[in-house]
């Protein structure tokens, strides 16, 4: 049986080697130092921000999470994070109560607009969330809940 | 005064559900829109379109001279035609049967072989492609099936019975879910079948791509699928019942606009 | 010789425009030839045997586009009552919360289920059961609040046995009570287990269900 | 090879709306199949956009971004002529790069 944790890369255990000694920050900002399996691992929001070297998330209004209200099919819900707040370094989108929360993690640059939109799979009915982390260190989100139905006959 | 209450309870219950039901459709409705843009059919459209012009098979041929009842090699406005009288194989042929016919005749491929195949392996997949790439020719166009051919008019009448046909251990055939518009499983619209249901519903919304499974269907697979959920044993892919509903189906809703490849849940 | 030639071949054109305009089979003739094909078109496949083509009278007499005579309609009606099994016990009701989890369920009997599998009764795919579940569907009429708007107060009453009987009798075989219902026949057709039509029973009669609150 | 993506993007005002669809199946690792064995994960886990062959973003996806992934953002100054390509590399490291024309 393959799990995912053995499928981290030889640079995702570094990076998780980093994390545990409190270096993460400065390799996180480095775009190329790879995938941080670490972060898709994780299964709560603290635990994320532990392996993305963030603080504490504080619920902001200018950042907005779109997203339906109530989804036809789990395996397909589009969602969307955004703010026109300047100094953004990263955006994710999160799902509280899937297997591991994190879904994306985008890395803002001047050349785009801090606005992504994507599709997710969605276990169950749960908070979505879209996180804002700032080049000054602040974790800024919005959530919204969004509920997933059984369709068609469910045979 | 007991009846008084009883009735405002009612009517309570009756309001509350309404509210209920209106925002979850609301709700759906929202959720297929946001969908709309960037349907993952192109892909199989763009695929689609590879396989048609490329050479395979034992012949080493491309399907470009196959006729889909529009003449030799012409896809646009083919799909809203079919199915259709054939001459040159004597039949009645929806959009795959005249796909294994053209993969057999043009390219040396096997369409017995090819009708076997599980949905999602071997050539069912290159099919996908094709009639997501073929449907997609037709997009826009209003359905108009031909009912000038004897047999045409005959698998219209063979459909008519098999849409009505209930057997299996729950009593169900295609008109249990789909004689009468407005009517839901669980949330999701069943259109009205033995009519024209409207552009883009029903027959005039297949292929799509189905978001549950995150592949294409052709119609075939959704009526495979049907008769699944009727608890009926399994139709020939490509057999005469499934091509006799297609009549059916397609000419009830001519002059439905079509949408296919569209997306569904 | 000439004309013979000529005739025989304005023949082959009759012959030839005839084919393309000959009058459809007859009613009958086309009813007979769909069934040809019905059965020619399938195969069995998993648990899902070339036998459930085999229609029986009252599916015979529901596959059409017009609902059957009166006098079939009460033909198939009454050999439908005469099919039910009442609980031998007399216990009607069981666990509204078994029941819930059947109506939410629309597994069982397809050619990808497996024999042993338990079925579910597939309530929600078209009834409003309990408020919770947003996701029902409206063939059939809403049971919400089932129990509670005819009154049944106590289930075990005698009062209440009149509907307690006729909700068993419609779970068990729905022709019963409507010749062409679309309501699968879940006790005759053994979709259900008796104990398992006891849960959905307590779903939509007991007080305390969430369906009559 | 993985099939290409369908990129679209197109200028409004000071910037261009990017929407990709990929083909891809996002394996969870987390389905079973039909005889109860685990299916093995494979999933796009990095997808990085360029503006006339420079860098503008890059992401990292987990497994549960959906099947034939979908994704929308906006680049700043991008005008009609510009050419925008998007790459992705999966957990087996399998890679596609495909080019639009900005329109």
């Amino acid at each position: 049986m393959q799990t995912r944790r053995d499928m981290l890369s030889h640079s995702a255990k570094l990076a998780a080697m980093l994390a545990a000694v409190g270096m993460l920050p400065t390799l996180a900002s480095a775009q190329a130092a790879g995938y941080n399996a670490a972060a898709f691992d994780a299964k709560t929001i603290p635990d994320l921000m532990k392996a993305l070297g963030g603080g504490a998330p504080v619920e902001s209004k200018d950042v907005t999470v779109t997203g339906p209200d109530i989804a036809e099919n789990g395996a397909v819900v589009p969602i969307g994070a955004a703010t026109a707040l300047p100094g953004v370094k990263r955006m994710l989108l999160l799902v509280e109560k899937n297997p591991s929360v994190l879904t994306a993690i985008f890395d803002v640059t001047d050349a785009v607009d801090s606005n992504f939109a994507t599709r997710v799979k969605m276990g169950q009915s749960s908070d979505v969330y879209a996180v804002a982390m700032m080049n000054d260190g602040k974790v800024l989100f919005a959530k919204k809940e969004i509920k997933v139905t059984l369709g068609g006959c469910g045979g | 005064m007991r009846y008084l209450l009883i009735a405002g309870a009612l009517l309570a219950s009756v309001l509350g559900v309404s509210a209920q039901q209106k925002s979850a459709a609301d709700g759906i409705a929202e959720y297929r829109k946001m969908l709309e843009d960037g349907n993952p059919a192109e892909l199989f459209e763009a695929k689609g379109e590879v396989l048609w012009k490329q050479r395979r098979g034992p012949r080493n041929a491309s399907l470009e001279r196959c006729d889909l009842g529009k003449g030799p090699g012409i896809v646009k406005g083919a799909w809203v035609e079919l199915p259709r009288w054939f001459a040159d194989t004597q039949r009645v042929q929806d959009l795959e049967s005249r796909l294994l016919t053209c993969m057999e005749t043009l390219q040396g491929l096997n369409a017995v072989e090819i009708a076997k195949t599980p949905f999602g392996r071997g050539e069912q997949v290159s099919m996908e492609a094709l009639v997501a790439f073929i449907s997609a020719e037709s997009r826009g166009l209003k359905v108009s099936l031909p009912q000038s051919h004897r047999e045409e008019q005959v698998m219209y009448e063979i459909g008519k019975r098999a849409f009505f046909f209930r057997g299996g251990p729950m009593d169900f055939s295609c008109s249990s879910c789909h004689n009468q518009a407005g009517q839901r499983v669980r949330l999701q619209d069943l259109p009205n079948l033995t009519v024209n249901p409207g552009d883009g519903v029903g027959f005039a919304a297949w292929p799509a791509y189905r978001v549950s499974s995150g592949e294409l269907w052709s119609m075939q697979r959704r009526l495979n699928d049907c008769f699944r959920q009727q608890r009926f044993p399994y139709p020939g892919y490509a057999s005469d019942v499934t091509i006799a509903l297609g009549v059916y189906m397609g000419v009830n809703a001519k002059g439905a606009q079509s949408i296919a490849p569209a997306l569904k849940r | 010789m000439k004309t013979t030639f000529i005739g025989l071949a304005a023949l082959a054109v009759i012959a030839v425009g005839c084919a393309a305009t000959q009058p459809l089979p007859s009613s009958q003739e086309l009813d007979q030839k769909a069934l040809t094909v019905i059965k020619a078109s399938f195969r069995e496949q998993g648990i899902a045997k070339l036998d459930r083509l085999d229609q029986d009278l009252g599916q015979r007499a529901c596959s059409s586009d017009k609902p059957p005579g009166a006098d079939v309609a009460q033909q198939v009606e009454t050999a439908a009552l005469a099919t039910i099994k009442w609980p031998v016990d007399g216990r009607y009701l069981g666990d509204w919360k078994e029941g819930e989890k059947l109506a939410q369920n629309g597994r069982g009997a397809t050619w990808t289920d497996k024999a042993d599998a338990a079925n579910g009764g597939s309530c929600y795919n078209c009834h409003q059961i309990g408020k919770a579940e947003l996701s029902f569907g409206t063939i059939g009429p809403s049971l919400y609040n089932y129990g509670k708007l005819r009154g049944v107060a106590d289930p075990a009453s005698p009062t209440s046995a009149p509907i307690v009987q006729y909700t068993w009798g419609k779970l068990w075989n729905s022709k019963a009570y409507a010749a062409c219902s679309n309501m699968p026949r879940f006790g005759h057709a053994a979709l259900l287990t008796q104990d398992q039509i006891r849960d959905v029973m307590a779903l939509l009669l007991d007080p305390r269900s969430p369906v009559n609150q | 090879m993985a099939d290409p993506m369908r990129i679209r993007a197109q200028a409004a005002g000071d910037k261009a709306t990017v929407r990709v669809l990929m083909a891809h199946e996002m394996e969870t690792g987390q389905r079973k199949d039909a005889a109860g064995k685990i299916i093995p994960g494979w999933y796009i886990q990095e997808v990085s956009a360029q503006l006339n062959g420079k860098t503008v973003m890059t992401a990292q996806w987990g497994p549960a971004v959906a099947k034939n992934p979908f994704l929308q953002f906006a680049i700043k100054g991008a005008k009609a002529g510009d050419k925008v390509s998007v790459s992705w590399v999966d957990n087996k490291g399998e890679k596609r790069t495909d080019e639009a024309t900005v329109s």
